[in-house]
């Protein structure tokens, strides 16, 4: 049974260690956080100036200046800090984010991923989606596998427009979680979704990749 | 030497031209200078290239001078949110350059601090390094980006004292204070002007040197996303309203 | 995930290693962490290669690191309160860079940025410029310079909450906000560690992202130059004393 | 009568407008701030991250946090804010501070400057002295006209290592005041000392220089 958006954002949440600073990108992304184990220090960054970022304000609590990447509002922790658009930029581009969790349009056996334009349509702009990709430690993207065509978003090649190249580490989708190998090594299957078979898997993925042993056996 | 004006009208006298470039601060509608927007429209200048984050929505902030065709450039990260700038820009009656929100910030800080040009890894393989110079340090390609400067920068900030020394509050600080820094001429609008010593030199965000006028404004503040959370749920996340 | 340590000797355990590059913050001797340069010295490490504005003094700051000659190299603005220092270097035994000030200052945000190099116009025509890329924007010429990082970077703040956001004192500040973006390791020593939740957030200097580990010292914080006026006196300017 | 350093220092402020800010050198510059004419605001930087530099403290009141380039003692006043060190220098780089008043060894006729090094003496180091007079819009050099050995400071070409080229806008000493004219045009002689004479300048005058109408006349 493919994962749904709850039980990807969860599978996703696993990616989470305790100290890490994250950056959750917009739509399933988001739903992770409300999936950090209990008693795990994960801090959260908002690419527009902060860092601690908490949860949706209650009712009547909105604060105008206190919105995040998405513009929706927000809340502060007792540890957030607020900082530049540059500073907090300075802090993607430097390194010193350990994850993003982001969703994607594509994704390519070398890492490649294409999630900001698609030729043809209104392009709203990349935003800050090339700036983490390329300076963020850690890239996992979290997708669905196919498009609303059927067609498989884990590809040899991206199609569309890249927003950056060899930067994706992993891939979770609904049927499956792949490793991306270093230095172009190709993609390798590490896990299947509940009750969804190789076989499945197989016939609805462009890329080439090969699956881990212990998967293999299984 | 008064820094202080008493409208933005009276801001603005004397500062702008067509064909000027100008940045506006803020991050979506949080931020913005919203009331030196409108006096800028009000002004009538036409054919302005304006470096901001995002265009506002229709008929607020930016969406204010596009609605009035005034600016014929934009140079931003995303402007998802303007019904009026896809029709213009369809139309080709708009240009757009798109830069990665990071380079954007970058760009805007190296201008201010008299950078011509950096290196930076973001866009290397993409779209946004066509044409440019892609060099390797240390194993690694980066793209080559210019600083970039403006006729005009118009600022949103929280507080100043009578020097133009600023403080800003919460995500509204975004691109604001690098883009008091990348302007020849700095106006910024607050919600309050404080007797200079009200303000602690250790929590001083943008010094004065960077601010040229000021003026006292109410600011609307829209809320683009109103997300809440129920009082009775325990839930980190919550729904959009 | 605490990042507090009991003491400067754990909190610098198991990060040094001989031949190292070491970023230590401070301005002369003010805002310098000298406890942790003295923890340094104590752990015996040689063969450093140390980025900082000055040298400190015979005896104290880095000048106890040159005192035992643990230190191979330095890359600095401005050495020149330190007897032990020039003697090493006239002998050959210290390896010298000479940076701009300001060219250090971005060289060090930059690394901490992850900017592998920019160009500015200090130092055009002059010996800093002698091997160097020079580029022309603008009808101007300018020097590419790059960034530098450090395997670790030791940091003196003011206060910092549990979760190592920093807020610096005064001109206490200067090179240890790049600093602490800049080490690939970044210790910080403070004179008070608060509970989180007592600094307000948009007065912090430094995020806690930047901060690997913190200890609580008791600082000497010596002065350099001792200049007063006379109670009496109405003039701007006195005698150094 | 040549000036004094207080007479340099005097003279200097006058280089000074309403609003200016302003980074003052070591030595005779540092003294400047003693003649800011009244009512008039001009603001002090100090570019180890000081906006608004106040005069040295009372005795008992030196606080170690707080000192200026050169290291000495100083007090806040109610405009004063700080910054970093990189702050500081972009504000410098960037054109923001409208004048900085130096010192040198050597200035050349086409506006080079040299004050930071001599070959075969222990170098102590440019600190901030590149950044400030290739960055500053105006800078103003005060100092002897002739070193300790009676040779001229003005020169054709400076000899020792420079620290700016073509940078300086205005040259003066305990003789004379020189503007330095745009695009290597050299350097023109625009007032003289009290009781000094336009032919002691030529007299002890290395670099070529032209004399400004009104004073040759006089």
């Amino acid at each position: 049974m493919p994962r749904t958006r709850e039980q990807l954002a969860e599978r996703a949440a696993q990616e989470l260690q305790d100290g890490f600073y994250v950056n959750l990108g917009i739509g399933i992304p988001t739903l992770v956080a409300n999936y950090i184990p209990a008693g795990m220090t994960v801090t959260l960054q908002s690419e527009n100036g902060m860092l601690g970022m908490g949860p949706f304000p209650y009712e009547g609590d909105e604060d105008p200046d206190l919105i995040n990447a998405g513009k929706q509002t927000i809340t502060e922790i007792p540890e957030s800090s607020y900082f530049s658009s540059a500073d907090s930029f300075a802090m993607i581009r430097g390194g010193h984010i350990n994850l993003s969790i982001l969703g994607a349009m594509e994704v390519a056996q070398n890492g490649d991923i294409a999630n900001w334009m698609i030729p043809g349509k209104l392009v709203k702009g990349m935003g800050g989606a090339m700036d983490l990709v390329a300076g963020v430690k850690r890239v996992v993207v979290v997708m669905e596998h196919a498009n609303k065509h059927g067609q498989s978003k884990v590809l040899k090649e991206c199609s569309l427009p890249l927003t950056g190249t060899g930067v994706v580490s992993r891939i979770i989708t609904d049927l499956a979680t792949f490793d991306v190998k270093p230095d172009g090594a190709g993609l390798e299957l590490i896990e299947l979704a509940d009750g969804v078979t190789l076989d499945e898997v197989a016939a609805k993925t462009e890329a080439a990749y090969t699956v881990a042993p212990g998967l293999q056996a299984a | 030497m008064g820094k202080i004006y008493a409208d933005v009208t009276s801001a603005l006298e004397g500062l702008t031209f067509d064909g000027m470039t100008v940045m506006s601060g803020g991050f979506g509608l949080c931020g913005i200078p919203e009331n030196l927007i409108a006096a800028l429209r009000d002004s009538g200048v036409k054919g302005l290239t304006v470096i901001s984050n995002n265009a506002g929505v229709d008929g607020f902030g930016l969406g204010q001078l596009l609605g009035t065709r005034q600016i014929a450039k934009m140079i931003s990260s995303y402007v998802g949110e303007n019904k009026e700038f896809e029709r213009q820009y369809l139309a080709g009656e708009l240009e757009l350059e798109f830069n990665p929100q990071g380079t954007l910030a970058e760009r805007i800080r190296a201008g201010g601090a008299g950078i011509p040009a950096f290196f930076t890894a973001t866009g290397v393989g993409t779209l946004v390094a066509e044409g440019k110079e892609v060099r390797n340090f240390n194993g690694r390609d980066y793209v080559m980006e210019t600083g970039l400067v403006a006729d005009l920068s118009i600022v949103k900030a929280w507080k100043a004292d009578e020097r133009g020394n600023l403080v800003f509050r919460k995500t509204a600080r975004n691109f604001n204070p690098m883009m008091a820094t990348a302007g020849k001429v700095t106006v910024v609008e607050v919600e309050e002007i404080v007797p200079v010593g009200s303000l602690d030199p250790d929590h001083i965000h943008t010094p004065g040197v960077y601010v040229d006028r000021l003026v006292q404004t109410v600011s609307e503040k829209r809320i683009e996303q109103r997300t809440v959370r129920q009082r009775a749920a325990g839930a980190a996340a919550g729904s959009e309203v």
